[in-house]
């Protein structure tokens, strides 16, 4: 069988195998579900070495017919961008799981429960990014709503099932005006060349610039729910603010990402006309995003709702990235996606664990955290710093190219969305100040410290930001060819310098 | 003028005469047979007879297209999927019907007099249900199949009277039984006078009752328009109606909260499949050539039915009536494959039906089992926390409402999706906007719903989850598996109705 | 001139902080003394580099270092590459050179505090990050310094960060620095659009060709990062708090090396600037301004680190000055940047070394008479005071006067103008500092309870009589026969400008020594006799003015923080009210128009009729319309 | 005679008998309605198939009488039984089923 699919089916069966274990040993179970992640990630990992980063267009194709009469086909494939996204999911689950040991505990549903539902998103999430075949696509889409939700709703804290259902709604109706989109576009292929879903296919059709703008929107408005952009953006603090860390981390980290994924994916590379004439809006609303979330996580008093902002934010550089339509910023966005991927997964793992010692998620409860429990107040610490994209460490290379590949083709709004920068020092340095140093805080002076395992779960996400900070080439390998696609695809062709270039 | 005997072709009308002949029986039997006895002779023999004519259907299946009784009945392709169809759902009606004690012992009793205890007591049960289903399942069967407006009406007629008195069979809530049976009686029949007075006209418009010859006369014929308009217009009313579309819907909610609950699974699903199933023969075989005058109106339906079943729907505190909302709002999805006058349009349509009745009869048979001392309980507010105390059908329930709202892997999604994907192919763009638009508002209820199964904890403990028998989880089961798999694997199935879809002119 | 050894400058105190922060407290024992050799070694390889660098002709005097291709994107491509040239070697003797010696005294210094291996990792981490900032061959690559140092600052003075007012401190600083570091991404921006290229040697070989507007965008955009960096007007409020740090650390980071890489991205940025008249001047005026601005606040504070602290800034505001004048002051800036960076360091560890004596006392109002206590200090201390206020021959003498004259001969009334500022500056520092030593060393005693003031051990004095030296020797030897001004010429100077002279010299050094008198006068005046043991509290409005920093903290506050936070408070109820708000009105008008439509629903047959009825007839008037 | 005329007699016919459903209370009057409704039907479809010269029409006539009755069986049974329960024929007492 193709690695693929091996690698979207195993998740599955491990999450059939764990459901057969009994109830009652949670430890077996946690353990089942470790072993079946760090084996996909292995997968992963491997699938990227074999990788040919030479190469434009598909890798590991496959393809199987599934419903013929609706041109719909089983058909995966990966470039350069869904590799790196894939990667990412695939390495944060095992982080997860191992991360949040015990969050699965107390929650509605069982502790089995918790984990196959995990097992069964981790599926879900490879099967969206390699799906090549738009209908399976939408498949992926929609379905990964359902163990989400379960996840938010039956293992969060607070109003999680008010979260929960927020959540779903707005995605239902993105997803529905994606569905519409899809449909239009399904019948354009069948008037044209046949009906097909097949991405590739559906990105040669010829269609008029009234129709192209519609379905451009269906489209866009589904994805900019799901990555989310200022003002569609409301469910995610909620959601953010009632999950737990763990499954914050996958709906912040992998989650959303299907949304700047399907930007490039669908938006750009289907409707290439249309993402011109919307593009000055797009960006309006990208440095909107930028700045809007900055001021609201700091102006944020719980420190899982201001992560949530800060990646509204951070959503906002990407979507900037993706539509400036040059090869730095697109390169920078995708790079973008995965390292705001591991830094938000450390910075919500790390405020996890804070959480879970104090009992509070108010920032105001912390503080001294510094000497009380150094590793992870320095595990926190370096999470922010990966958040406000510090030199050195990896979100600043991809901030950087989205910003300078922006800067060259449309300035002003690079420079506005280069003002989120010192904000971004501002909701960092805040809640680091508040919770981490000062005097220690009443009834904080005992909390443990990190522990082994806890440790051996941060570790790896630290170490890949610093050292995708000083060495992000393997990365930009694998991205580059891929967003040279998309840019052509998308009729664009880098600026030239102004002093020397061709002109 | 000699008098010819009619020729009747019995081979072809076969499955029907089966039922028919069933039905009589049933009635005899009903006469006859001892108190003890009837219901499981009755069961028998209803069982019996759906099975033999099932197979009837599938021996007709591949041949030629027929007709029938001096051409007043038409054997095609989707005839004979949709008369499928009816059988197949009316089998899970008949277990549900069989399966539990939710008819009145004595239907004429007086509610709450002695009369009615003592035959409770007695167990002297009456078992006229059966017969009458039967009657209903054989008007359903002749209602797509009829190919004049004589039959037709007759057919319509012969599947709603069982059904008006089926409607107030109810053991429990008697008053209400009574008052839903009151209400669909004469909202019914004033809209089979709709239906009627649209049938003269459209007789006196073409000259002719044959849906062949109103074909003939709309595509170029020396007609009257007005008279055309006129009985297009009433006899849409009357099938409007039938299918519980906006504003002819307003029976739906409370006789689906007032019948019995099997019986809200037989006219759910059946008799939407008989409606549909008609109209989209007289739309597709007779009206086709006048869709100028009909598209705008039945957009405009399509669409009011649309908003109203799915909005409304959010305010519903009784799970049988959100349902019957929810079918209100699926009329309108269907509406736009009636629209979509294409080939594609039929294909999604029986994809749909199919796919809908299977899922609601299971639905409506999960709501049987919600129970506490005093019967069903309908109250959304008591199904809290269900899913503690019978998970799988928690599950279950809620994978019947995300098919409902249309989510991928789910019957429901490949219905949606082919039915709009055929409404846009015909150009009618704002209904699928419409269409999405309120499937996000749907699934705003049925998500509610699922919340409350699974997420709110129960305040009182008096509701129970009865394990059910064996005939309705049966009829559970196999309508979440078909519900699954004609979400994952629906190719066989879709090829399966392209074999059909194509109506004989 | 390739060098495979550069990178070691770098690499091994960033191994060694890793180490020590990794290791954590199984490294107390070892780690201060780990530290120091590491960054000892520095400073050899450092020398190393130098003396090598000497001996090759001038014409290849540079060497660089690839490392790898860090950021390769399209047509944009950044390596990881190092330069060391004529400028940056200056700057790597004097981190090394002067971190060293900080590295020693912090060990005696810092003996008490559990911490001190932290403070050690956190010393070497800056080295590391300083000396990227001065070798990296790119502008992305002095960014990463650029920020290393800004985190290292962070660190440093949050040093005792539980103290709420010094991790505000720390915070402070690092905010202002990034209001700055928004000037340098832009400008990176700027090149990179422009040039196609971001590193050094790239951007020099195109400057030719661009537009005259791009130019002085991105000098400006450079100015406000040296702002920022450098503590220069506006963006100056942070220095002050940042005292908050240990004193080895305003020693280091706050008043020799940090601080002062303002001037070094204006110098590095000569081709830049050379060619942008118009960021020139707004250079020079930021300095003016600064410099001013820092002497003024100086001559009011009563807490030492905070005089010294305003004083820096002043310093700094000459150098950016001089760096405005463009090859006529690239070197002099650089000159005073050296010489400053002895001096102040000095005083700076002397200030460290009273404090150590008198129980961390900072207020000089409960200082004086403290030479006869503390001999060693008071005399390092002095010689770097007769330093800075530009007392002949010692080294700021040199140095300031250079950049004075340099400001007359900026000619024409801007000249007079910024030369004059220059003067007046030099009788305020004179002022000041002679008040500071007055205050400090001189008069009545007015200790605190139980203050027993008493010299500071080896390890302390040693690093403030080395620093001493260089107080007194360096400006003398860095101006004999121009030798910065050659030194520096290949780098910022490749056209060898002729230089007009708008006064003769030795007229500008008679004004400057003269100067000079003016401000001990004054301060010997004032602050002669015996002093109260609290400032006084009925003064004029300039002196409260001035006691408030010229009101710095208040504009900022009343200019940025208050508009933000209330700009903050809005925008979170706006997300709650109005974006949210719209959501949850979909929702509830949804459920709105439920009950409303829901009303239909009688239950009485006869109104289900009417609707049957009603939608009958609209049904077969709309049919009629549309066919008719 | 114009046979049109009795196009319009059936159509008032009916109007008078839509309209009487909308406005009167006892069930059986209700439903009388409703006969007059068909009967208007009936009178129509046997004036088309005078206009039309064909027997369709009055085939169709007696079709709707049979059914007719079968719906006056059906109906009256209900009718009956629920006044049975409730001592009353007034439709609008039968409204416990609503929103």
């Amino acid at each position: 069988m193709n690695l693929l699919t091996s690698m979207g089916l195993l998740p599955l069966i491990g999450a059939g195998l764990i459901a057969l274990l009994p109830v009652s040993n949670a430890k077996l179970i946690k353990q089942g579900a470790l072993l079946v992640s760090v084996l996909v990630a292995a997968l992963g990992i491997t699938m990227t070495i074999g990788f040919d980063r030479g190469v434009t267009g598909f890798q590991y194709v496959e393809r199987y017919s599934w419903i013929p009469s609706l041109g719909i086909s089983y058909q995966l494939g990966i470039d350069g961008i869904s590799l790196i996204l894939i990667l990412l999911s695939v390495l944060l689950v095992p982080i997860v799981i191992l991360a949040g040991w015990n969050e699965s505990e107390g929650g509605r549903f069982s502790v089995k429960t918790f984990y196959v539902l995990i097992l069964v998103l981790e599926t879900m999430m490879i099967g969206v990014f390699a799906a090549t075949d738009l209908f399976l696509f939408y498949v992926f889409f929609e379905a990964m709503l359902v163990p989400v939700y379960f996840l938010i709703g039956g293992y969060g804290s607070g109003a999680r099932q008010a979260a929960a259902v927020k959540f779903l709604l707005y995605s239902l109706f993105g997803g529905l005006l994606m569905l519409a989109s899809i449909i239009g576009i399904f019948v354009i292929s069948g008037n044209q060349i046949g009906r097909t879903f097949d991405i590739t296919a559906l990105s040669t059709l010829e269609i008029d610039t009234t129709t192209q703008n519609f379905l451009f929107l269906g489209f866009f408005i589904a994805f900019a729910i799901k990555a989310p952009l200022w003002p569609l953006h409301t469910w995610l603090p909620d959601a953010a603010k009632s999950a737990t860390p763990g499954t914050s981390v996958l709906l912040l980290g992998v989650l959303d990402k299907v949304g700047t994924f399907g930007m490039i994916r669908y938006c750009v590379e289907l409707f290439p006309e249309a993402s011109r004439t919307f593009t000055p809006l797009i960006i309006t609303l990208a440095v909107i995003s930028i700045l809007y979330g900055a001021f609201l996580a700091i102006g944020q008093k719980d420190i899982k709702s201001l992560i949530a902002f800060t990646s509204i934010s951070h959503f906002g550089f990407i979507t900037l990235g993706i539509f400036a339509m040059t090869t730095q910023s697109n390169s920078g966005a995708t790079l973008y996606m995965f390292n705001h991927g591991i830094s938000t997964a450390a910075l919500f793992l790390t405020a996890g664990w804070m959480i879970s010692r104090r009992g509070s998620s108010t920032i105001a409860d912390f503080g001294g955290l510094q000497r009380v429990t150094p590793i992870l107040a320095w595990s926190f610490f370096i999470a922010g710093l990966s958040s406000l994209a510090l030199p050195g460490l990896s979100s600043f290379v991809s901030e950087f190219l989205v910003l300078v590949g922006t800067y060259t083709r449309y300035p002003v709004a690079a420079v506005i969305a280069t003002f989120g920068i010192i904000l971004a020092a501002l909701y960092i340095l805040i809640p680091v100040q508040k919770a981490l140093h000062g005097p220690t805080t009443a009834g904080n002076e005992n909390l443990p410290d990190l522990n082994k395992r806890e440790i051996a779960a941060i570790a790896p996400v630290i170490a890949l930001i610093i050292a995708l900070g000083f060495y992000p080439k393997p990365a930009l390998e694998i991205i580059n060819p891929a967003a040279q696609v998309t840019i052509t695809k998308a009729g664009y062709s880098d600026p030239q310098p102004l002093v020397g270039g061709d002109k | 003028m000699g008098f010819q005997s009619p020729a009747l072709e019995y081979g072809a009308l076969a499955p029907m005469l089966i039922i028919f002949g069933a039905a009589i029986i049933g009635v005899i039997v009903e006469a006859f047979a001892a108190a003890r006895l009837r219901a499981p002779i009755q069961l028998a023999i209803s069982l019996g007879a759906v099975v033999l004519s099932l197979s009837q259907v599938w021996r007709l299946r591949g041949s030629a297209t027929t007709t029938a009784a001096v051409n007043s009945v038409v054997i095609d392709g989707p005839v004979l999927f949709m008369q499928g169809t009816i059988l197949i759902l009316s089998l899970f009606a008949f277990f549900l019907i069989a399966d539990i004690d939710a008819f009145a012992a004595q239907a004429s009793a007086v509610p709450g007099s002695n009369e009615e205890a003592k035959a409770l007591q007695s167990g002297k049960i009456q078992t006229e249900v059966y017969p009458l289903t039967l009657f209903a399942v054989g008007g359903m069967m002749l209602f797509p199949a009829a190919n004049d407006l004589i039959t037709l009406f007759v057919a319509l007629e012969v599947l709603s009277l069982p059904l008006y008195l089926m409607a107030g069979l109810s053991r429990r809530r008697r008053l209400l039984s009574q008052e839903a049976a009151l209400k669909y009686f004469l909202l019914g029949a004033y809209s089979s006078a709709f239906f009627l007075f649209g049938a003269a006209f459209l007789y006196g418009f073409a000259g002719d009752v044959s849906l062949a010859g109103i074909r003939s006369a709309v595509s170029g014929g020396p007609g009257n328009d007005v008279f055309l308009i006129i009985g297009m217009v009433s006899l849409s009313v009357g099938l409007l109606f039938k299918v519980g579309a906006a504003p002819f819907h307003a029976w739906t909610p409370d006789v689906y909260q007032g019948a019995p609950t099997p019986i809200t699974a037989f006219m759910a699903a059946a008799t939407k499949v008989a409606a549909f199933g008609a109209m989209l023969r007289i739309f597709y075989v007779s009206l086709g050539g006048a869709v100028y005058s009909w598209k705008p109106i039945f957009t405009a339906v399509a669409i009011l039915t649309m908003v109203v079943g799915s909005v409304i729907a959010i305010a519903q505190r009784d799970i049988k009536r959100m349902l019957a909302y929810s079918s209100i709002a699926h009329a309108g999805f269907l509406l736009t494959g009636v629209i979509a006058l294409n080939q594609e349009g039929l294909k999604a349509s029986l994809f749909y039906l199919a796919s809908y009745g299977i899922a609601t009869i299971g639905a409506f048979a999960i709501v049987t089992l919600v129970r506490d001392s005093s019967g069903e309980v309908g109250d959304l507010n008591r199904w809290v926390g269900l899913a503690k105390r019978s998970p799988a059908m928690a599950l279950i329930f809620s994978l019947f409402l995300l098919s409902f709202a249309g989510i991928p892997l789910t019957a429901g999604f490949i219905g949606k999706f082919t039915i709009f994907t055929a409404a846009y192919e015909s150009g009618n763009i704002a209904v699928v906007v419409a269409g999405v638009l309120s499937s996000a508002v749907a699934a705003f209820f049925y998500i509610r719903v699922i919340v409350m199964i699974f997420f709110t904890d129960p305040e009182e403990d008096t509701v129970t989850v009865t394990i059910p028998s064996l005939y309705t989880n049966l009829t559970i089961w196999i309508a979440a598996i078909a519900t699954l798999a004609l979400g994952i694997f629906p190719a066989p199935f879709l090829d399966f109705i392209a074999t059909f879809a194509t109506f004989t002119r | 001139m390739t060098s495979e050894n550069l990178v070691y400058l770098i690499a091994l105190p960033l191994f060694s902080s890793a180490l020590l922060m990794l290791l954590g407290r199984k490294a107390d024992k070892w780690g201060h003394i780990f530290a120091t050799l590491i960054s000892a070694s520095t400073f050899v390889i450092g020398a190393m580099e130098f003396f090598a660098m000497i001996d090759r002709p001038e014409a290849s005097r540079a060497v660089t270092q690839k490392l790898f291709t860090w950021i390769s994107v399209g047509t944009f491509n950044v390596d990881a590459g190092l330069l060391l040239d004529q400028l940056s070697i200056a700057f790597v003797l004097l981190i090394t050179g002067v971190g060293t010696l900080i590295h020693v005294y912090s060990i005696a210094y810092m003996s008490h505090d559990k911490d001190r291996r932290r403070f050690f990792a956190y010393l070497n981490f800056f080295i590391a990050a300083m000396l990227l900032l001065v070798l990296g061959d790119s502008y992305l690559n002095l960014y990463v310094g650029w920020e290393g140092v800004g985190l290292a600052s962070y660190l440093l003075i949050g040093f005792w960060n539980q103290k709420p007012e010094y991790a505000t401190a720390a915070k402070k600083a690092f905010v202002a620095n990034r209001v700055g570091d928004f000037g340098l991404s832009v400008a990176v921006m700027i090149a990179f659009a422009n040039f196609g290229a971001v590193s050094f040697i790239g951007i020099e070989e195109k400057v030719g060709g661009a537009s005259e507007t791009a130019l002085t965008a991105m000098g400006l955009m450079l100015l406000l990062a040296a702002v920022g960096k450098s503590a220069q007007f506006p963006l100056q409020a942070w220095l002050g708090d940042a005292m908050a740090g240990p004193t080895p650390v305003s020693a280091l980071i706050h008043a020799a090396t940090m601080v002062t890489a303002g001037v070094y991205l204006i110098t590095r940025s000569n081709f830049i600037f050379d060619n942008a008249p118009t960021a020139q001047l707004a250079v020079v005026i930021v300095g003016t301004i600064t410099l001013l601005f820092g002497a003024i606040i100086g001559m009011a504070k009563d807490d030492i680190k905070k005089a010294l602290a305003a004083s820096t800034m002043s310093q700094i505001g000459y150098m950016i000055m001089a760096s405005g004048f463009g090859p006529a002051g690239y070197a002099f800036a650089i000159m005073h940047l050296l010489t400053h960076g002895f001096f102040k360091a000095g005083m700076f560890l002397g200030a460290g070394s009273v404090m150590h004596g008198m129980n961390d006392e900072v207020n000089m109002r409960r200082y004086g008479g403290l030479a006869k206590f503390m001999p060693i200090t008071s005399i390092t201390f002095g010689l770097g005071y007769l330093a800075i206020i530009g007392v002949p021959p010692f080294a700021g003498f040199y140095s300031k006067d250079k950049i004075i004259e340099t400001a007359f001969n900026a000619g024409g009334l801007q000249g007079v103008l910024f030369g004059s500022a220059a003067l007046l500056g030099a009788v305020i520092t004179a002022f000041y500092m002679t008040r500071l030593m007055l205050m400090t060393f001189f008069g009545n005693k007015r200790w605190a309870q139980g203050s027993e003031p008493h010299e500071s051990p080896f390890l302390m004095w040693a690093p403030m009589a080395v620093l001493a030296v260089g107080s007194v020797a360096s400006g003398y030897l860095l101006y004999s026969g121009k030798a910065i001004v050659k030194w520096l010429a290949p780098v910022v100077d490749k056209n060898q400008h002729e230089h007009t002279e708008f006064l003769p010299p030795i007229v500008v050094t008679t004004l400057a020594v003269v100067a000079v008198i003016i401000g001990v006068s004054i301060a010997f005046i004032k602050y002669r006799g015996d002093l109260s043991e609290s400032a006084p509290s009925e003064v004029s409005i300039f002196t409260r003015v001035i006691r408030r920093d010229l009101l710095q903290d208040d504009a900022n506050e009343f200019l940025f923080m208050r508009p933000g936070q209330k700009l903050t408070q809005l925008l979170v109820k706006t997300d709650e009210s109005v974006i949210d708000g719209a959501v949850r009105a979909v929702g509830s008008s949804a459920l709105g128009s439920a009950r409303g439509m829901r009303k239909l629903q009688t239950g009485y047959v006869r109104n289900y009729a009417l609707l049957i009825l009603i939608g009958a007839l609209v049904a077969l008037l709309a049919a009629l319309a549309v066919t008719i | 005679m114009n046979p049109t005329n009795y196009l319009y007699l059936s159509a008032i016919l009916f109007s008078i008998g839509a309209v009487g459903v909308i406005v009167r209370k006892n069930a059986i009057v209700v439903f009388m309605c409703i006969e007059l409704m068909l009967n208007a039907a009936n009178l129509a479809f046997v004036t088309f198939a005078k206009i039309n010269g064909n027997l369709e029409g009055q085939v169709m006539a007696f079709f709707t009488m049979v059914v007719a009755a079968c719906e006056v069986v059906v109906g009256l049974a209900i009718i009956v039984t629920i006044f049975r329960s409730r001592r009353s024929a007034s439709v609008d007492d039968a409204s416990l089923l609503s929103r």
